[in-house]
């Protein structure tokens, strides 16, 4: 399709899909601002969580956000190469990046299974289910940002839509920065 | 569906960050792991000060550094950064517009009680619990995670069905005076009437109880209970029934 | 109804479908990206939720006035079956009827037209944002038609009842509800992306903040207030799902949630709510009353400025629909406070759409009349706001016939007479050919009296007592007398719904005999006007591409020999 | 103005009536300025075949004064209006007066249940009485009420009392009123609660002070057997 004149414009110096996505993570702030408020109101109101979240496994959660560091550092070089126009290198970090997500999501479900096996389940109490709320909407965003990455790392070893890769890169370091916050608010604090 | 390189002032969309690329991702990696280590053994010396900063005062700074040098906020446009700033704001709004309802469990002229029962009841601490594997096998929920089991698997129990949603306008004799009752015309069915059993049969309860009472020509009140119960479930109420018939 | 919409269209301009390489046949208006085409998507879906969501207040306002009647066309009406009506009649109004016209459907239509851009600037996530709108369409209608019926827990869904099906009885029409709202929020969303980047990137060359006209910042505005407070919510349907589907128990205080947390989500969204579809409307009623009142506008800054002003007090005020449910007595203090202070900014606003008039050549044509209206009849909504915005009042009135009388007068003006305000004064645009006059008069005048012959009643049962979501009043020996009124309400909108068809048989009959239009018929001056009618796909060559000299409300300019100013003349 | 429509049975009835005109008076007056200010320029303004309009900018002074006054006195009459409601906020909901009697008052799926303290005066005792859908109070006597709901929200509303309150489950609510005048009243349910919100109707019933101990005395006895 041929692209509309509009979509390459930039009245305000940004351009447009950069200023798309400063937008959505502008929303995704609200909803996980949100989401996080209301834990944290329950969470100081009810202090006999802390036994809950004493269960949860630290060290997991720092190997994850060890994981999710890396892949936004592998993200960030992707950038720098799709800047200097090397499509090749950009898909490769790309990748590296998507790989970052998968081993996330493969820590992630085992530490799940391990939990929901030993009866730490969604409706087991009040902390549980704002855990696996949290941790589940934040894990359908890595799959999300894998799955775009993807498409955008086939493209970019084309040569094509260079461009994308930064926006998809922003996307990315959000998602660390959401996983940032919820290391400390699921595991550290007990 | 993004710019096209012949445009000039959008090109490949890296043109604003020229002369900014001079940031060693490297080394802001690298402190990324510094500070991760940090936040990890600052718990374990268990001051609950040290535990906060350590904790969130550090996620705040990564989360600035990942920002301002990953994200590339810093050399990013005015416009970009008052965005984003505002809907961190209204957050803050939020939480302190919620936070006196929510968060506090007494406040001028209410307690909230179920709350403090909450509290009350606590969670026990079962660390090594979570250790043993018997309870994993049997599937059993430790500690809160009865209510769960509740919800999930309890076998049906139509005595307690009854008491649940029936009695509120049966009563909890099947006299037809439960406190809900009081106010419905025409008022509610009394099963310890002879009359009742009279002029009724299995297959008509069953219609009333799943359809509700206008699917009989009887009282709208009576709602229908097929979404929540199903067949079997409801033969088992009109057992239950059974045993306030005089 | 999107079929409805692609036919019309289809007809009208069926000739320029060469312009573009887009899907062929009757895909080309299926899987169409042309922001016209969305934009027609949108209005005709619209539409056909507001005959839905009229349909059933007929048949509620019905059961009021002559309680326990089969209704013609529907049946009796058992109390299950009414509380579903009302609580659909309110989340259709609001969610499938006022957003999808006001802001997808005139967003859509209008922005890249009025800032000199061929299309959206991302017109497959537009044609998305309607695809999955669509399914939250069909979401809600079949949510009607499920085993247990439709939700009949309000369109404000308060937990526990919502929460916890052995209270609503309705397990599967409720889960059916959030998720069709939670689709809405997430096909709005994209739009409002769109909107915002539309503007703020893909202006024409030499249009400026200020030359913008004010309905395109209006929907912008709204789009942004929209994205800023919708978040919670979104966070809080997702929590209410897991408390329905599988059993957590967010709101469920026996397990220690909180059912007012969910309140202040909704209404931390649903006050905003209130102004993202209140802007729009006032930026259509803006541009009409320059356009016929030939008058530059009295203070373009000034509006611009109260409605941004307005939109960042409307997040600090969302409480005043909670004073008795349960809060702190001594937040309400504060929300009072920031409550009134709201009537300070819109208040301007509307002495500076009144002074507009001053001095002006007031031409009293449909789409005039509809913008006039709009102004005398939100200011009554406006002002009975205050009543309800004052915590002592509050405490009698809350929950009353008079807060629904008061937010009829503020959604009605908003909703419908924004709506006709914008579809006759656009339609020559849209369709090319322009509307018959009579018969736009008719329509406007029994459409007017009977909506007032409506709330005014209303207004006195609430002050009388009287609250809302009760299917019959005969239960309360106090109520019971004032039955006049509700019959009087009844046969108003009765009156009111028959006098609509004399604008669909106007539509019909302006669309296939009415005069040409040409370019700019009204002779306005925004740059919709300086391109076909209707607009080719692109809106303009691409080659001949509009450029901005000067600001959109330049009426009436001492010195020249024409009453108006086209924005793209070189002067 | 209201006791025209509702009967004023409260202490403090007359207080939110009066609270509801003063905002009636200053809004209407707004309101008619306002009205009347734009049916009169429609009307000067109309159309005149030939006519042309003058350019206006909102800018010149002479003019901006017909907004800029008229907006800084609706901030005036906002203030009055606070004023006056935070009052009136105060004393119904915020402070509560020396109780001569607490009653608790529980709603349910569909039924008001209230519990009268008995003769000891005390609640959570073996006399309390418990009556459904109807609540029997003295004349004259400043009662407060724990409001409670053992499933979901529903609200406390009696119109001739200018009373309402949401009862929230899990939580306990305490307000207050004094009745003024005997005599039976509706009681209504503010918040929709299920299919059964519509017949959710109580009756409340002010007696003298005679009346009222001959109900306690006889009911509280029935209670005891």
């Amino acid at each position: 399709m041929e692209k509309p004149l509009a979509t390459l414009r930039s009245a305000t110096g940004v351009p447009t899909g950069r200023l798309a996505v400063w937008w959505l993570l502008a929303s995704e702030v609200v909803i996980f601002g949100g989401l996080l408020g209301a834990y944290l109101m329950f969470r100081l109101g009810h202090p006999e969580w802390a036994n809950a979240a004493a269960v949860t496994n630290t060290w997991i959660g720092a190997t994850n956000t060890f994981v999710l560091l890396t892949s936004s550092f592998t993200a960030v070089l992707a950038h720098q190469a799709a800047e200097k126009g090397d499509g090749v290198k950009a898909a490769n970090y790309l990748f590296m990046t998507i790989g970052g997500a998968l081993l996330f999501l493969i820590i992630k479900s085992f530490e799940w299974y391990y939990e929901i096996s030993h009866g730490y389940t969604i409706t087991a109490n009040g902390f549980w289910s704002f855990y696996y709320t949290a941790a589940g909407i934040h894990a359908a965003h890595v799959i999300a940002g894998a799955i775009i990455m993807g498409f955008i790392a086939v493209a970019a070893r084309k040569g094509k839509e260079l461009q994308r890769v930064e926006l998809v890169g922003i996307y990315w370091h959000f998602v660390d920065v959401v996983w940032i916050f919820l290391f400390p608010l699921l595991y550290i604090a007990k | 569906m993004s710019e096209h390189t012949e445009h000039p002032t959008t090109a490949t969309g890296q043109d604003a960050h020229d002369g900014e690329h001079h940031t060693n991702y490297f080394k802001i990696y690298v402190t990324l792991l510094v500070l991760l280590v940090i936040s990890i053994l600052g718990p374990e010396i268990g001051i609950l000060w040290v535990t906060l900063v350590t904790a969130f005062g550090i996620a705040f700074v990564k989360a600035y550094l990942v920002i301002q040098n990953f994200m590339h906020l810093r050399p990013e446009k005015v416009i970009v950064k008052w965005m984003l700033a505002s809907s961190l704001l209204l957050m803050g709004i939020y939480f302190f517009g919620v936070a006196p309802d929510v968060m506090k469990h007494e406040g001028r002229n209410w307690v909230n009680m179920a709350a403090m029962a909450v509290v009350e009841r606590g969670i026990p601490l079962d660390g090594e619990h979570a250790e043993e594997d018997e309870h994993a096998d049997d599937g059993e929920s430790p500690g809160e995670g009865e209510e769960a089991a509740v919800v999930a698997e309890t076998p049906f129990n139509a005595a307690q069905a009854y008491g649940t949603v029936c009695a509120s306008c049966h009563g909890a004799a099947g006299g037809g005076d439960g406190p809900a009752g009081a106010s419905t015309t025409p008022p509610p069915a009394d099963f310890t009437s002879a009359d009742f059993w009279a002029a009724t049969n299995d297959e008509r309860m069953f219609q009333v109880i799943k359809n509700g009472g206008a699917s009989q020509g009887l009282s709208p009140m009576m709602a229908g209970w097929g979404v929540l119960y199903d067949d079997d479930d409801i033969r088992q109420i009109i057992e239950h029934l059974k045993t306030f018939r005089p | 109804m999107a079929q409805a919409a692609t036919e019309i269209h289809h007809e009208a301009h069926g000739h320029d479908a060469h312009a573009h390489h887009g899907p062929q046949g009757i895909l080309k208006y299926i899987w169409s990206t042309d922001h016209k085409m969305i934009a027609m998507q949108y209005l005709f879906t619209g539409m056909f939720m507001g005959i839905v969501g009229g349909f059933m207040a007929y048949v509620f306002r019905m059961q009021l006035a002559f309680p326990g009647v089969s209704v013609p066309l529907f049946g009796v009406v058992s109390p299950g079956e009414y509380n579903a009506l009302v609580t659909n009649h309110g989340s259709i109004m609001i969610f499938w009827v006022a957003m999808p016209v006001l802001i997808a459907a005139f967003g859509n239509y209008l922005i890249p037209l009025m800032i000199g851009a061929d299309d959206m600037v991302f017109p497959r996530i537009n044609r998305l944002s309607f695809q999955i709108f669509l399914v939250s369409v069909l979401m809600i209608l079949a949510s009607l038609f499920v085993s247990g019926g439709g939700f009949g827990g309000a369109w404000t869904s308060y937990p526990p009842l919502s929460a916890q099906s052995q209270y609503n009885l309705t397990s599967i029409g409720a889960t059916m509800w959030l998720i069709a709202v939670a689709l809405e929020f997430v096909a709005f969303l994209l739009g409002g992306i769109n909107f915002i980047v539309t503007l703020m990137n893909a202006r024409a060359p030499g249009m400026k903040a200020y030359d913008i006209p004010v309905v395109a910042w209006m929907i912008v505005i709204a789009s942004i207030l929209f994205m800023l407070s919708v978040g919670p919510l979104i966070a809080g349907a997702i929590m209410l799902l897991f408390d329905q589907t599988i059993g957590t128990g967010f709101f469920d205080p026996a397990r220690g949630g909180d059912p007012i947390l969910w309140q202040h989500l909704f209404w931390f969204f649903g006050h905003p709510e209130v102004y993202v579809v209140l802007l729009p409307a006032v930026g259509i009623v803006i541009d009409i009353v320059a356009t016929f009142a030939r008058k530059k506008l009295f203070g373009y800054k000034i509006m611009i400025f109260t409605a941004v002003a307005t939109g960042v007090l409307s997040f600090f005020v969302w409480a005043h629909h909670q004073f008795i449910a349960g809060i702190d007595p001594r937040m309400a203090n504060i929300f009072t406070v920031t409550t009134l202070l709201i009537s300070v900014p819109i208040a301007e606003l509307l002495f500076v759409m009144i002074a507009t008039l001053y001095g002006g050549n007031i031409k009293l044509n449909t789409p005039m009349l509809w913008a006039l209206s709009f102004i005398a009849e939100f200011l009554i909504g406006g002002v009975t706001g205050i009543f309800l915005g004052a915590s002592g009042a509050d405490i009698y009135l809350h929950d009353t016939y008079f807060v629904l009388a008061h937010f009829h007068y503020t959604f009605f003006p908003i909703a419908i007479i924004g709506t006709f305000a914008g579809f006759t004064y656009w339609f020559p645009k849209m369709f090319g050919k322009m509307m018959d006059d009579r018969l736009g008069k008719i329509h406007f005048w029994g459409t007017i009296i009977p909506f007032n012959m409506i709330f005014i009643p209303l207004f006195v049962l609430g002050l009388g007592g009287q609250h809302r979501r009760i299917y019959n009043f005969q239960n309360f020996p106090e109520l019971a007398a004032m039955q006049p009124f509700r019959v009087l309400a009844t046969v108003s909108l009765i009156i009111m719904l028959l006098f609509q068809l004399v604008f669909f048989w106007n539509c019909i009959k302006s669309w296939r005999g009415g005069a040409k239009a040409g370019r700019n018929p009204w002779k306005a001056n925004t740059l919709e006007w300086t391109t076909e009618s209707p607009p080719p796909h692109g809106n303009w060559p691409r080659d001949a591409m509009p450029r901005v000299y000067r600001g959109p409300y330049e009426y009436s300019v001492p010195g020249r020999e024409d009453d108006y100013w086209p924005q793209n003349l070189p002067s | 103005m209201l006791e025209r429509l509702v009967q004023q049975a409260s202490s403090y009835a007359a207080d939110i009536d009066g609270l509801i005109l003063l905002v009636l008076v200053l809004v209407g007056f707004w309101f008619l300025l306002a009205e009347g200010m734009f049916f009169w320029l429609i009307w000067k303004f109309r159309e005149r075949p030939g006519g042309r309009s003058e350019y206006i900018t909102g800018k010149e002074k002479h003019l901006k004064r017909w907004i800029s006054i008229p907006h800084a006195l609706v901030l005036v009459c906002d203030v009055f209006i606070i004023i006056a409601s935070v009052r009136v906020w105060y004393d119904v909901k915020q402070h509560l007066p020396q109780a001569d009697e607490t009653i608790r008052v529980t709603g349910q799926q569909w039924a008001w249940v209230f519990t009268h303290p008995g003769p000891d005066g005390d609640l959570d005792t073996p006399d309390d009485i418990q009556t459904v859908d109807d609540l029997y109070v003295e004349v004259d006597k400043t009662y407060h009420f724990q409001l409670e709901s053992r499933d979901v929200l529903h609200s406390f509303s009696v119109p001739v009392f200018r009373l309402k309150q949401d009862a929230v489950p899990g939580r306990r609510i305490t307000g207050w009123f004094r009745p003024t005048v005997t005599g039976t009243f509706d009681i209504q349910c503010a918040e929709i609660c299920g299919i059964g919100h519509g017949v959710m109707a109580g009756r409340i019933h002010v007696q003298d002070a005679g009346t009222m101990a001959q109900w306690v005395t006889a009911n509280s006895s029935t209670a005891a057997q």
